[in-house]
């Protein structure tokens, strides 16, 4: 088992001997390992990672959103029921996002919010038995970021979760590199939707573009890469 | 099941790139996708790529019984299945309005204009003739599935030979392909569609919508046209007004249009009959490129990057070592696996600087938007096959796994469209094992 | 002919034989060829109870016509419409393939359409509808064999079920009919006396349904075919009305035999006549 | 009839009951009498009879096509009749779709019975040559707009079509081998004309509270729980009969009913007789629409 | 139908009018009384009836509520009897739901919809009779059925077919014209502004005589408006000193 971590399994590939550690005899199965019985079944194509000190969780490409509590997503508001908006946040079920859940909201003052409205929030409920829930405070009711993005200028790129994945995680600078030569605003949801907001169209398009491309980029290809569009733009 | 929402905010964006004269996808107002044609082993079947919309189409013949009204004739079909495969859109079942449209235009394009002489499909007058049925199956949709199917609807009809037959008093025979080689059609001409996407209430205009465009654009326009620059269809309807001058000047564009991607169909047709007369290997399976990983590779597109021509050398140093080929699975770098031979660097060049033919004509036609996107693999990737420098092959269909399919070329050298308004920028040639090709053409577009 | 994807169907052109037969003909004098009186009705044999999913069903033999009908009791409407104080009766009448002489369709063709309506017609006047608000009572009738008045059985059949099931109704409906050829009255007609046709050029040819409510003294259900004067229909419809009063002891009997088999608890003494099987012949 | 027209108050209900008690309809007819009918033949070109009827605001269009087709192999010796009625849309909005084909099969089926008699129409006329070749009159009634009374306005409308109906003279000719040739006059006008008189025309019969009306309008059809449909015949003969409609009928009321039936309907086939006379002797312009 | 020339080399054609002359139009309006808004028009011998009621409340499907504007319903239908062939299906077939599309779409686009949000206008065609330019003689009649429904559109929708036979332009192409073959173009039109509200054309035309033909239909589409203004005119005054009369 030890040795398959870092290579490629596929459903159905059973996984014997774990690499317990030290401290606690027990070992953490995340997403794509099953249980059965005494064995460990693989149930999601990918790579097999590892984390000490007993994380174990298949890495794999994937496109549907599969809710998590706590994870900020852009949804898209589809309809306005009531004192609840329906939003869409590409999973199986439209996420509920009542008109509370935004600072400074009351009975009177209600949040000016459209259909269609792109919004960035937190999940706060997420389980397979419910219907996944959103807000746009964090603990203290600030808005801190969360809330409405407003739609003049910025656009919205729907990507895989690995590349989400990716450029959040600190050793991808992909973020940081084009950040550094053009000046752009972005909001990463955790179910492939990135917006992104430069000065001009023209500066969104390359910006977005940039960041859908690099998902199989190693970071020096993603710095020539980015080199070769600031030059092209500056030809521009 | 309905498809993703569109939030304001794409659309708003979409529109506010329009009217600045720029599309997501980096292509000019009148640039077609990536067109690529690919046959299947059997005869009369095609397999058309528009960018990423696929749509197969398959002609089949049985012999029947004429209509009362016209004894001498046989009948040609043609029925467009959109396959909840190629959308969430799409439901099974009963076709929806947008569904009988396109395939009314598509009947009318072909059948109504005559492009196929269903005269010579009669056998016996009043009792046995042929009925030709072509379906066309939607297999994705990224927008403009009118243009595809128009194509390879008539792609597969002219590729589609049927069993020949005689007629001896009464008795019919319908001989085997192995006694007396099929016949084909007789195909008249080749009717194209062209579609115009318009907003703004008609003020702006783009050739080939993609899947996001159609969705916010006002209305579009159908135009079928055929090499003599005879309209064989024409079908606005939809939500906008148009005034004369702009249906004009659209079927004009459609002209130009039309006249490339025939020349492509030909020349697709004639690589395919070749290839068949030299008994290759031909078919789909055939027609998939070996050297490219299909599932997780982002469409390599081209970077034109006349401006960077001096930093060549440069660059080149930086190329890290050569990878190993497809045979095991390599690490590039943590985090990403790579099966296969890897990714393939896209250096290619458009030598050709072409002014868009807009009033304000910018001094050099940038394929904006179209960055980088191809994995630039510092080195050229050697074939493993071929020695290096030497092959300098002349003919694209020279080596035998060329693949099947033929791109239609922007920069190409042999048959460079000549003083058209405007380019098609559409595909670079993304073929990967020409190496030796594009270096030499990148020294050309150097000395310019 | 409606293509049938779901069968293997014969060839399309097939065509029955009898056609080519030649019919009988039939003798002179009044008695008819099964031996009745111009106004004797066909044994009858009824049933009730007979399909154990159903809420209430019946099953009749008038001769060798034979038709059974199941009753679905109230339940909700399936398409939600809007809010009905009165309940609904939905009736559909269909007739086995093999039914008649000629092989007929499995879809409900226009004729079987029609009759499902005058049976609806004959039920409707009878039933409380008003007992039932915002639901629906289904009444299915198969006619398993067509030997004459099909229609007159089917809603004889039908009242039967819907008795059986509890249904509340203000009366029982029995159904008759009369063909009429020339100044003869047929009651009860067989299909051979139906379809025959030396009656046709007469002056009054035609065949009259009648569906009655016996107790009531009403008519809930009247349809003719053919050409007949005036006092000849009017004369037709009083046989007919006393054909049905001539099949309500026949539907009483039945519905006491069901109840007591249903009920048992009943004294058994206190009935006095009927076996434990079919009620008797009139 | 169903009430697709639309809904009626209790108020006007009763209006409308008590009005025919004392022989008085909302729209000052007595009980027996019939709204004002338009008839107008030979109104679409490409059929072979064609008529437009208007009773009060009842539309009917019914286009007569003779084709030529095979004989039921039953009746070998005679032609073939066959209806068809569409309910269009214009007539209401309920009837959008298939909305209309509930009573549009009601409605064929009417006809279908006053018409399945022989002595009705002389079918044999319409054989071309017995178990081989005969006449098949399509039947096409196009109901435009919906006033009440529906059966009424169709009957008349398909007789008066009838009654228009040309076909062209047809010789047969056997050749050598004894194959039988058809040949078509091509003279418009040697033509064989149908003989309606023995065609029947239905009279609805409305019971409103104790008492019938003839021609009911919507609103009154709304009021009536049970219709009788007669079909009379211009001598007076009773060529159908058929109870519709939720409520029941005592028998004295259903004689009653079918007296008054036979007088209205051969009145109503008499003055239907002129009208057609008088117009096909006439040779005015047609109006069709327009008028 | 080689046989049959469609012009005569004097310049007339088949049913005696020169080449681009319209076909007789007469029209009525209100021909029904329970209709919200009725019109019956004869173009030569293609006949149309059309009938329009609303807005009123969705009832089937209600998940076609649009909250902004009103959802416009089309429903084309061929009586059995109007063609030649008789047909056996007066609305289920291809063509006729085609023909339904494209009346919705053009009135959609000419409809002053934003007025009646929620809420939905049925526009229901019955061709009587056809001849040749089923499409024109529907949206006139619909056009008639509006105005007379009394609801507000941006401008009359006039629609005409121009086809091209022995290289001469051609208006208001008869049945025997478009089956001869003949290539022909239906154009729905708003007249006082000229944009084009549908555009549709049938078998080959080639690109330079375009144009032409595309004059000639829009000069067809004005003369359709003079002939239906002058109806709708007569229709109200009519109707007014009626009103004023009693």
């Amino acid at each position: 088992m030890a040795d398959s971590v870092g290579k490629v399994v596929i459903p159905g590939d059973i996984l014997s001997e774990f690499r317990a550690s030290e401290k606690t005899s027990k070992v953490a199965l995340g997403p794509g390992l099953r249980q059965e019985g005494e064995e460990v079944l693989v149930t999601k194509g990918g790579i097999l990672r590892h984390k000490e000190p007993n994380l174990y969780w298949i890495d794999c490409h994937q496109r549907r959103y599969i809710p998590a509590k706590g994870e900020d997503v852009i949804g898209i508001v589809t309809v306005k029921s009531g004192d609840v908006y329906r939003v869409d946040i590409g999973a199986t079920q439209p996420a509920t996002l009542s008109y509370l859940a935004f600072e400074g909201a009351t009975k009177r003052n209600r949040p000016n919010v459209k259909v269609g409205d792109l919004v960035f929030a937190k999940l706060l409920v997420a389980n397979k038995d419910m219907e996944p829930e959103l807000v746009c405070i964090d603990s203290g009711g600030h808005s801190s970021g969360y809330g409405v993005i407003p739609a003049d200028g910025g656009f919205m790129v729907h990507t895989s979760l690995n590349l989400v994945r990716k450029i959040l995680s600190p050793n991808c600078d992909i973020l940081k590199f084009l950040g550094k030569n053009v000046p752009f605003e972005t909001a990463v949801g955790m179910n492939g939707r990135i917006w992104v907001k430069a000065k001009t169209p023209k500066d969104t398009i390359v910006v977005a573009n940039a960041i859908a491309s690099s998902e199989h980029m190693t970071n020096a290809q993603i710095r020539t890469m980015i080199r070769q569009l600031l030059d092209k733009l500056s030809g521009f | 099941m309905k498809e993703v929402p569109m939030s304001t905010c794409e659309r708003e964006f979409i529109l506010k790139a329009i009217r600045d004269r720029k599309r997501i996808d980096g292509r000019q107002t009148y640039d077609y996708r990536r067109l690529k044609v690919s046959f299947g082993m059997e005869r009369g079947c095609c397999i058309v790529d528009l960018g990423d919309t696929k749509v197969l189409a398959q002609v089949s013949g049985k012999i029947e019984e004429p209509k009362k009204n016209r004894p001498t004739e046989g009948s040609i079909i043609i029925n467009l299945e959109l396959s909840p495969m190629a959308s969430p859109a799409f439901e099974p079942g009963r076709p929806t309005e947008s569904g009988i449209e396109m395939n009314r235009i598509l009947e009318r394009n072909i059948r109504d204009s005559r492009a196929v002489d269903t005269e010579s499909l009669c056998i016996v007058a009043g009792e046995k003739v042929w009925s030709i049925r072509a379906d066309v199956h939607v297999l994705n949709d990224e927008g403009n599935i009118m243009d595809a199917a128009s194509i390879a609807a008539i792609t597969a009809l002219s590729h589609f030979r049927r069993p020949d037959v005689s007629v001896m008093g009464e008795e019919v025979t319908v001989h085997s392909p192995e006694d007396r080689d099929p016949v084909p059609l007789s195909v008249h001409h080749m009717p194209v569609c062209v579609t115009f996407a318009f907003f703004d209430q008609g003020e702006f205009l783009l050739v080939d919508p993609n899947r996001s465009e159609e969705r916010v654009m006002d209305g579009r326009m159908v135009v079928g046209m055929n090499m003599h620059r005879e309209i064989c269809t024409l079908m606005m309807s939809g939500g906008m007004l148009l005034v004369k001058e702009q249906v004009l000047r659209c079927s004009q564009i459609a002209t130009v249009k039309v006249a490339e991607i025939i020349e492509l169909i030909q020349r697709a047709l004639d690589k395919d009959a070749q290839a068949r007369q030299a008994g290759e290997k031909c078919g789909f399976a055939e027609s998939v490129p070996t050297n490219k990983i299909t599932t997780n590779r982002k469409e390599a597109t081209a970077i034109d990057t006349t401006a960077a021509a001096q930093q060549a050398s440069q660059v080149i140093q930086e190329a890290g070592p050569v990878d190993k080929p497809m045979s095991n699975m390599l690490v590039q770098a943590p985090g990403t696996v790579q099966i296969g031979e890897g990714l393939v660097n896209t250096w290619d060049v458009d030598d050709e600087d072409m002014e868009s033919e807009e009033k304000e004509g910018r001094e050099k036609s940038v394929t904006n938007g179209r960055e980088a996107v191809a994995t630039s693999k510092p080195t050229e990737r050697k074939r493993p096959v071929k020695a290096g420098e030497g092959t300098v092959s002349h003919a694209e269909g020279s080596d035998s796994e060329e693949e099947e399919t033929v791109m239609l070329f922007q920069g190409d050298d042999e048959t460079k469209s000549t003083e058209e308004p405007d380019s098609t920028a559409l595909m670079q040639p993304s073929n990967s094992d020409k190496p030796a090709k594009k270096k030499g053409k990148k020294k050309k577009a150097a000395q310019k | 002919m409606p293509t049938d994807s779901r069968r293997v169907p014969g060839p399309q052109d097939s065509r029955s034989p009898h056609w080519y037969g030649k019919h009988a003909t039939r003798q002179e004098g009044d008695t008819r060829p099964d031996g009745r009186g111009d106004h004797d009705l066909r044994p009858v044999y009824l049933h009730a109870g007979v399909v154990s999913q159903a809420t209430g069903s019946a099953y009749i033999e008038m001769g060798q016509t034979k038709v059974i009908a199941a009753v679905y009791g109230p339940r909700e409407i399936a398409r939600r419409e809007e809010f009905t104080m009165k309940g609904r009766l939905c009736c559909e009448l269909k007739f086995a393939t093999f039914a008649c002489r000629r092989r007929r369709q499995h879809i409900q063709d226009n004729q079987e359409k029609d009759g499902a309506l005058i049976v609806l017609q004959a039920l409707e006047p009878a039933v409380c509808l008003d007992r039932f608000p915002k639901s629906q009572v289904d009444v299915y009738i198969t006619v398993l064999q067509d030997d004459g008045s099909a229609l007159a059985a089917a809603i004889t059949c039908a009242a039967a079920g819907l008795a059986d099931a509890g249904v509340m109704m203000y009366d029982i409906v029995a159904g008759c009919s009369v063909r009429q050829c020339g100044e003869r009255q047929l009651l009860d007609p067989s299909v051979g006396e139906e379809l025959s046709q030396e009656g046709e050029s007469a002056e009054d040819h035609g065949m009259v349904t009648v569906g009655l409510l016996p107790s009531l003294n009403q008519v809930s259900a009247l349809t003719l075919d053919g050409h007949l004067q005036q006092q000849t229909a009017v004369q037709a419809v009083k046989t007919c009305i006393g054909g049905c009063q001539g099949i309500y002891p026949i539907l009483k009997d039945c519905l006491v035999t069901s109840t007591r088999k249903k009920i048992p608890a009943l004294d058994p003494k206190s009935s006095h006549a009927s076996t434990e099987g079919q009620n008797g012949q009139t | 009839m169903s009430s697709t027209l639309g809904v009626l108050s209790d108020a006007e209900r009763l209006f409308i009951v008590h009005g025919v008690q004392d022989d008085l309809r909302s729209d000052g007819r007595a009980c027996e009498d019939y709204r004002h009918v338009q008839v107008e033949t030979d109104v679409v070109s490409n059929t072979s009879g064609s008529a437009r009827l208007r009773l009060g605001n009842t539309d009917i269009l019914v286009g007569v096509k003779a084709e030529m087709g095979e004989p039921d192999p039953g009746r070998p010796k005679e032609g073939k009749l066959e209806f068809f009625v569409d309910c269009s849309a214009n007539a209401s909005p309920e009837f959008e779709g298939r909305g209309g084909e509930e009573l549009a099969i009601e409605v064929s089926n009417a006809l279908q019975r006053i018409f399945n008699s022989r002595s009705t129409l002389d079918l044999t006329a319409l054989c071309i040559i017995p178990e081989g070749q005969c006449w098949v009159l399509y039947v096409d009634v196009l109901v435009l707009e919906c006033g009440g009374n529906l059966f009424d306005a169709v009957s008349l409308a398909v007789k008066a079509a009838l009654f228009n109906t040309r076909i062209p003279t047809v010789v047969v000719t056997a050749d050598d081998e004894g194959q039988q040739e058809i040949e078509l006059s091509d003279d418009p006008y040697d033509v064989k004309r149908l003989d309606v008189d023995n065609v029947p025309l239905i009279v609805t019969l409305s019971k409103i509270g104790h008492r019938h009306v003839v021609d009911a309008s919507w609103e009154e059809e709304l009021c009536s729980l049970a219709r009788l449909t007669v079909g009379v015949t211009q001598k007076g003969t009773i060529a159908g009969l058929n109870k519709e409609g939720s409520g029941s009928l005592d028998p004295e009321s259903i004689y009653e009913m079918i007296e008054s039936g036979k007088k209205v309907g051969m009145v109503l086939n008499s003055r239907l007789k002129e009208a057609l006379e008088k117009e096909e002797n006439s040779k005015r312009e047609k109006i069709g629409f327009l008028g | 139908m080689a046989g049959l020339e469609i012009i005569s080399d004097q310049g007339y054609r088949i049913d005696g009018r020169r080449s681009s002359e319209l076909r007789k139009v007469c029209a009525r309006m209100g021909v029904f009384t329970q209709a919200d808004g009725s019109a019956y028009i004869e173009q030569g011998n293609t006949k149309a009836l059309a009938t329009v009621y609303g807005p009123h409340e969705v009832r089937k499907g209600r998940g076609k509520i649009q909250h902004d504007r009103a959802v416009v319903n089309c429903q084309f239908s061929m009586a059995t009897f109007s063609t030649g062939e008789r047909k056996s299906r007066p609305k289920g077939d291809r063509r006729s739901q085609e023909m339904s599309m494209h009346l919705r779409q053009t009135f959609e686009a000419v409809i002053v919809t934003e007025l009646f949000p929620r809420s939905q206008i049925d526009i229901y065609v019955q061709i009587l009779q056809a001849d040749g330019g089923n499409y024109c003689a529907c949206v006139n009649a619909a056009t008639l059925a509006v105005i007379d429904a009394g609801i507000p559109m941006k401008d009359y929708v006039c629609a005409c077919t121009a086809g091209f036979i022995q290289d001469s332009p051609l208006l208001d192409i008869s049945y025997v014209e478009e089956s001869a073959g003949a290539p022909f173009l239906t154009v729905a039109m708003m007249p006082k502004s000229e944009q084009i509200v549908l555009l549709e054309m049938n078998s080959r035309l080639h690109a330079d005589n375009m144009e032409k033909v595309l004059d000639l239909a829009t000069q067809g589409c004005k003369d359709v408006f003079a002939v239906l203004d002058r109806h709708v005119r007569d229709h109200v005054s009519e109707s007014h000193a009626l009103m004023t009369a009693s």
